[in-house]
């Protein structure tokens, strides 16, 4: 399952899907948004993605990930929309027989989302709004 | 040069330069039926420079995958500028 | 956080204790019981640990990690008693400001819970209970 | 050899072992205040055949610290039998 969400993102709901009876090990990465930057206090970030093209790109990764590894499932949601402190932005989660296969698969994901994927902040601070600095954009 | 062979094009705009523009899309007109990204790039710097397209490491998605300035694109194509990205 | 315990493992409950507003990462290694081995279906596992001794390396785990890693929280919990096919038992869970190291801790801390805790499992089957062959536990 | 130096030592099972002993320990007795570890597997290898300790992997903790055979242990010392794990 991938995809782009407005919705608040549940730890339990993600864990509720991935989870499979014939497997044994799931690795997940859960990003949050933190409660501050390197200037001072953060209240939240906005996040905005080109959703076409972020679902184009997860399904990709998708697929690189069933191809490179020997893994059951694999989850990977980004939260659009404004994100609170502690709230869930991005979630990547593998289940696998084998953890060796479900850390690299996780890895994996949140790696070439990052690089990826067309997604923008911009942070809400004591100081006003600010987007944040990127990088450029791997193909 | 034919003038009925003015084009136009629609280009998504996201994050900084959507914010920029106060606007999802820019709508150009271009003289032909088909431009390099190399030339779109160079259009759209000196039509707006607001954007400032030449202080930010922009690239180009063409139906949604990012494409080097060689690439022509033509009125069906969806064409987005995609500034440096920071999700996660 | 690290312990053995007799109850029900939750991922939620495991979560919300990870769970840092200073930090971004949260990486996690869940451990469940498998529906089958490679002889058939399995019903569940009789999990026994020497718990003291499991306590005392759980500890040493815990104190290499943070070491070794800039890490803001690190949590290991193995179950023991009777655990269910779907059932969680093991969850080793990170939290950092950076993926990198949270990814490494893990992946460090279910590695050495594997190779130096003394626990012991028992498949209940449908061919019976047999205690699984283990390995030499390592110092 | 002494008769007053008679000491026992109790012997922590688990797993295999502590089922096939259908016991929680092993209480044995040594001539002296201390026993190597060598010693003490041979000791136990005779005393008790039934649990197969030259069939399996195991080691030795004393006092929650895996130890290799040279080491002396006592009577107040907490020593337990590792047969080769399974956990996770």
């Amino acid at each position: 399952m991938i995809s782009t969400t407005k919705d608040t993102i549940y730890q339990t709901k993600i864990f509720d899907q991935i989870k499979d009876d014939s497997c044994g090990a799931i690795v997940s990465f859960t990003g949050l948004v933190r409660d501050h930057n390197s200037k001072g206090k953060v209240e939240g970030i906005f996040y905005e993605a080109y959703d076409e093209m972020v679902e184009e790109i997860l399904r990709n990764i998708e697929k690189e990930v069933f191809k490179n590894w020997n893994i059951k499932k694999f989850i990977a949601v980004h939260r659009t929309g404004y994100v609170q402190v502690g709230e869930i932005s991005v979630i990547v989660a593998v289940t696998s027989e084998h953890r060796k296969e479900a850390f690299e698969a996780c890895s994996y994901g949140i790696e070439n989302i990052k690089k990826r994927c067309p997604i923008w902040k911009k942070e809400k601070t004591q100081f006003g709004n600010e987007w944040i600095e990127g990088v450029k954009i791997s193909e | 040069m034919n003038l009925t062979e003015y084009t136009t094009l629609k280009i998504r705009l996201f994050g900084i330069l959507r914010e920029k523009m106060d606007s999802d899309n820019l709508i150009i007109s271009i003289h032909n039926t088909s431009i390099s990204l190399k030339e779109l790039r160079k259009y759209l710097e000196e039509l707006y420079p607001s954007l400032g397209l030449n202080e930010i490491n922009i690239v180009f998605a063409v139906n949604k995958v990012i494409r080097n300035d060689y690439m022509n694109v033509k009125s069906s194509d969806e064409i987005a500028i995609i500034p440096p990205i920071s999700g996660g």
